[in-house]
């Protein structure tokens, strides 16, 4: 996708914002498969038990391209796209849904461009693009300070011609459901990357309880998991930029969907507002409702933004990248979560009952929120950037 | 909120601080006006709140026939529910306590002789039957009809919402339209409504926080006596308001929990972090704690202000918006900052291994706006002090 | 705000930042749109403005007939706005420029012959007569009136106000009732009056900024002939909202301006103060700065958002008014935090000796709130995005 | 003035923190007074000029207790009653007066209880009361770290029988008509209050520009001034208490002028809503106008508990005064700033004027705002006394 199109020979159009037509249909298509075969109504099944797993589904969405549009035309994806992948993580957000996309997009990003010529990488790339099978990107081990490569401590001490894993990795989004994990891990301090089964000896799953319903993150033990030499990611040196673009993507995909979030609880909340009567009128006819809505769309507005423009300078490797991610990540979910409270603030009473849907996207967006750093550390990320 | 030491007010504080220590029961501590998780608790609830009224803690205010002290001190009260409140056990201004202070104010001497000895003894609670579906921060558009019978007594019909403990209630405190061609808050009276009627049926409702502190209650044809009437007939919005605002006494409790929150808080930012650094080393921590602080503490000036003007008979119209504004905000707020803190463990629950303290912090959050939608949205409230404070234009009606 | 390089854009803003170094004059920095403080400086931007015509870098999407260059393009007009405004430059929206897209876009050819050349040679400058006293951000109240005569033109009566640049412009481009049978929006014109009309009278307006930047303008029988009509009879409004519109051409001097701001915003958090602490040192600071840096990228990215649909001619309604809101609240929480940092020195203005920036801040401060008010106040901003963008109700009349 | 009272034999009433009869009185009589000698007219010949000692108006002051309630009975004073000192403070800042009450407020603090024994102090209280003196207190030297009593590096150097002064102190009020100063400075490092005659050779006072219109704050340099043993203050060991006394004062005082002045901004800001006209309905019924003045309300009630609150703690020397302070301090102004903010939006283009008095408010809270401690500080002090 090139950052400026032509209008005429001579005058350069600006970068565009909104989606471009291809991404205007893959948007519907994703919305129309979503309202299909994950209608909201499902997630009531899984609010309070374990996910399970649904092969025919993930299939499905991996011939929509989901997997695809990350990963390198070299290992037979359609390009590393991160602004498609928004489309498709705000599409996820609107619809509250629980499949694993999450895990397996950072995965994908985590094995990264290796994966064209590298065996098990590239075996794991292949059946995650065609949806036969599950990832999830054990690679932050946040403890109070930051998710970024430095929060690693995770080990892989060499042991013959392979190594074995010690550590523990937090919040890891879809491992439940995993088949494979992809770990960072630091071989004599210097970071690591390995492709291992979740049926590993030594591997522990522990789902989190968390206040997103639909979602699952967990808890990754490596109790002394053995891999081998060929189970590592990419030449030695290269699991640096591979985890600072993963955590990039991460970012940006989990932004989208609190975007895509927020905006739904727009929709719904104006229409509400609507519906609903107090003293005689409609409670939209109330300049305060009007008002907290009228912020709710400039607040949506500048999200999609910020996260779009964050997406499309990781895909052009833009030097903006950095300063363009600490501003997706510092003000997109905590817009969202505003949103969020406006919506039940003005939602009253019948937002604040467990079957109203409205509390699946607040505790979303709540998640997305302390995911892959928060408000704070993007802000900090940023002076960073400019003193 | 002390000026100057006085012994005797600290004397008291401590009795009743000795009180609790020794002889609170263990109820969990959660954000808010919390229903029995089941009927052990119930039960444990009701003794407590009997003890309360032997103590002398509870209903020194009621007339002394009836069991009041004949002495009572505001400033007492306003100890107790602080001490509550620190004490993490359930507020004192409950359903129960709303139509106890009902009964006092207008029931008949046959009603009182009826309900009051109930209430102090533990053995029967009460719920208020007030919201609607439709009826929610505008209460007097309320539907549920009380239909005059010839032969005496009513028949009720309609469908309440938002009733805490219903689910457990012996007797509701019902509003409803006795004479449906009078408009609005006119035509409404107050009644007594045994929870056990035939036709009236009550649905746990389950809230976002995962449990069931509210009910919907369904009435067909319910049929109660003609003495089941409190008040006046058409005087139920009167009855309805004057014991709102019987909520005074719970008029501290707000400010005790906040400090404890703090409390909490503190404690949070105090706490080192896996990679070994504390959170209130950082001045903009320190700064948000800062704020909270300052916040807390201009809430409890705020109670103080209006229990002074109570005591004088000087109240002004802002006095009960502006304390539920500044109460419910704060907590949201506190709810938001504590999540903040968490850092990613703020997304871990009740029932998980590394929650911090407990999850108290998630389930504070997911209620928090009920304080600021029930009993009067905060548009509700900014619009009352706007126009009775300051004299500005009612909004129109469509 | 860009995504990858581009050669092209990069050469061009280079070319516009050296043209800017070296031929801008001296002219004061300060907040916003200020009026000349004296003649000289009337008669320095006037030179000003010609040259940035001749250079191309006004006007180039003028008519090829008037002197536009026939190839204009979008981008590069948002460069020059963005290096006018990090050059401390007046913004080069202002009323001559407005008036300048009225003219082309409604004038006739006789109008355009006189008026035309004279704003590209820089010999005749502009105001705009709009505003009134009793019609502010509600505009279509106003009441001046121009009267049809018999004998044709016009007899102007009437008052407006906030009329920047009057003390100084040789024409108004003037808004007046020309059917008072007419209501509101209905029966307004515009018109082209000459300033220095008989019964035409200008008193500058100081502001609490302590500058005179705006005036009022007093009209009493001030007698226009028939051809100064600019668009057709009872068009006006159409006439002046289309070319209010015409400040889309500015759309990137304000995030232009606030990055420059934030500049300073971190000079003054990294300069030691007289006890030796440096503000950026401390957290809290370094957080507030980030939350500015955060907003200015999300003004600059709306900014990029609206012109992209503009060109696609995919405008929405919110587009206009969250630009707006967001770009001014903005600019009003940075001049509040910048005087946070200067902690008791905040107190000095222009003129002390102890005073930071050149008191620059106190300016913007004191000026910021013209943003969140003129051109139509925050509080309307948020109607129209809820009414015209979200389709909620319209506010009633009274 | 009692804490509490008692409305029978039995119940003690809680602390009432509005006005008791006494000082409504004052209150009332001081605002006539304000509006009859100094109405709000006259302001405009000194905004843009020094002010003039007006010795008439300022023995008329004196006369209505401004100082005396300030001062001791031993000194000749009715008893030192800040929450008396905020009654006429909070109608100085209603009426946007410029009469230099607060530096000779302060510095009756700061010669405090000494002054009943104390021959020179003496006479300086007694003069001040008598409303024959003005005076300024030079006591911080605010450079970034804070007004306490820390910040105070002026040195006095014994020579002979007495000390020479060097220094130099920021933000003096008043000083441009002080005929006394009372200055803090360090002999030995030890804290020392000192009188000193405005007029002493090496003192030299320079009035600041400021954003405030009405009142005059001034740098004071301490060029090598001599004074006497006699010109000492109290005795050695004494002054730092009395220098956090006064400055909790200074806090108090200044709290309460902006209460003062965002009380009164409400109430023009409520009249303008009802008589201006914009959609044809008074702007007052736009329910985003009304929003905004019930807050505006909310905040000077909160204001208004806490100044008064702090100078009761501080009138009774309770446990709570540390605390009640910085909640005084590191709200009230904060609240008066953003009352003023909306009073300006609400205004619009009227209220942008020159000509109409808003800017004076904005202006004397804006400096409020500033003056001994900001916000920042205050919740920085708070925080302390919790951890």
């Amino acid at each position: 996708m090139a950052p400026t199109a032509s209008a005429n020979d001579e005058v350069e159009l600006p970068l565009d914002l909104d989606l471009n037509d291809e991404q205007r249909q893959l948007q519907d298509a994703t919305r129309g498969f979503l309202s299909r075969h994950y209608p909201l109504g499902d997630a009531r099944a899984i609010l309070e038990s374990d996910r399970e797993a649904d092969p025919e589904g993930w299939r499905r969405a991996a011939e929509m391209g989901w997997i695809a549009v990350l990963a390198d035309e070299d290992a037979g994806g359609l390009g590393f796209s991160p602004s498609t992948a928004t489309v498709i993580s705000s599409e996820l957000g609107r619809a509250v849904n629980w499949t694993p996309f999450l895990g397996s997009a950072l995965s994908v990003a985590a094995l990264g461009p290796a994966a064209g010529g590298d065996d098990r990488a590239a075996g794991v790339m292949e059946a995650l693009i065609a949806g036969e099978t599950v990832a999830a990107w054990c690679g932050p081990e946040p403890r109070g300070d930051g998710w970024g490569a430095d929060s690693v401590r995770t080990e892989a001490v060499e042991a013959g011609d392979g190594f074995v894993l010690y550590g523990e990795k937090y919040l890891v989004a879809d491992a439940d459901l995993a088949d494979e994990l992809v770990v960072a891990a630091r071989v004599d301090g210097e970071l690591r990357s390995f492709v291992v089964p979740a049926e590993a000896e030594g591997v522990e799953i522990t789902v989190s309880r968390t206040l997103d319903l639909t979602r699952r993150f967990a808890t990754v033990r490596l109790n002394g998991v053995r891999v081998t030499a060929g189970d590592a990611v990419g030449e030695a040196g290269t699991a640096d930029a591979a985890f600072g673009r993963t955590l990039d993507l991460a970012i940006v995909l989990v932004a989208a969907d609190a975007v895509g979030a927020a905006e739904k609880l727009l929709e719904l909340t104006v229409e509400y507002a609507a519906d609903r009567i107090a003293f005689q009128r409609p409670i939209a006819s109330y300049q305060a409702v009007k008002h907290m809505c009228a912020d709710m769309l400039l607040k949506v507005e500048a999200s999609r933004a910020a996260s779009r423009y964050a997406a499309l300078t990781l895909e052009a490797d833009s030097a903006e990248r950095a300063r363009a991610v600490a501003v997706a990540g510092g003000y997109v979910s905590g817009a969202a979560a505003e949103i969020a409270g406006d919506a039940l603030q003005i939602h009253g009473g019948v937002g604040f009952t467990w079957e109203h849907d409205l509390h699946l996207f607040l505790r979303r967006i709540k998640v997305d929120q302390a995911l892959f750093g928060d408000t704070r550390q993007h802000r900090e990320q940023l002076v960073g950037l400019l003193t | 909120m002390k000026l100057a030491d006085d012994a005797e007010l600290d004397r008291f504080r401590n009795e009743v601080r000795e009180f609790l220590d020794s002889e609170a029961p263990d109820i969990p501590v959660r954000a808010g006006f919390r229903s029995p998780e089941n009927e052990a608790e119930n039960l444990v609830r009701k003794r407590w709140r009997a003890r309360l009224y032997e103590a002398g803690y509870l209903g020194a205010d009621w007339p002394v026939e009836w069991g009041g002290s004949g002495k009572w001190n505001p400033v007492h009260d306003l100890i107790i529910s602080e001490e509550v409140a620190r004490a993490g056990l359930p507020p004192l201004t409950d359903q129960t306590h709303l139509a106890a202070f009902a009964l006092i104010r207008f029931g008949t001497e046959e009603q009182k002789a009826r309900f009051l000895p109930a209430i102090r003894d533990g053995s029967e609670t009460w719920c208020q039957l007030f919201s609607e579906p439709d009826a929610g921060s505008d209460l007097a558009a309320m539907r549920t009809e009380a239909k005059p019978l010839e032969e005496g007594g009513y028949l009720v019909n309609g469908q309440k919402v938002w009733s805490s403990n219903a689910a457990w209630a012996d007797w509701g405190f019902l509003l409803a339209r006795s004479d449906t061609s009078l408009d609005r808050h006119r035509g409404i009276s107050a009644f007594i409504v045994p929870m056990d009627a035939p036709g009236l049926e009550i649905r746990p409702l389950r809230e976002i926080t995962g449990t069931e502190d509210f009910s919907e209650v369904f009435m067909e044809d319910v049929a109660i006596s003609g003495d089941s009437l409190l008040g006046e007939r058409e005087q139920g919005w009167k009855v309805a308001m004057e014991s709102l605002g019987a909520e005074r006494s719970g008029i501290g409790a707000g400010g005790a929990r906040l400090r404890q929150l703090l409390e909490m808080t503190v404690e949070l930012a105090e706490t080192e972090n896996e990679a070994g650094g504390r959170p209130i080393e950082s001045s903009d921590v320190r700064q948000k704690i800062g704020e909270i602080a300052t916040e807390i503490e201009i809430n409890n000036l705020l109670v103080q202000l209006k229990l002074g003007r109570e005591l004088r008979g000087a109240e002004r119209p802002s006095d009960v918006p502006i304390g539920k504004l500044v109460f419910s905000e704060l907590n949201l707020a506190m709810a938001e900052f504590a999540l903040e803190l968490q850092g990613s463990s703020s997304i871990l629950v009740e029932g998980d291994p590394r929650v911090l303290q407990g999850g108290r912090w998630q389930d504070e959050f997911l209620y928090a706006r009920t304080y600021t939608v029930a009993g009067g949205a905060s548009e509700i409230m900014r619009n009352i002090i706007a126009e009775r404070a300051l004299g500005m234009p009612r909004e129109q009606r469509g």
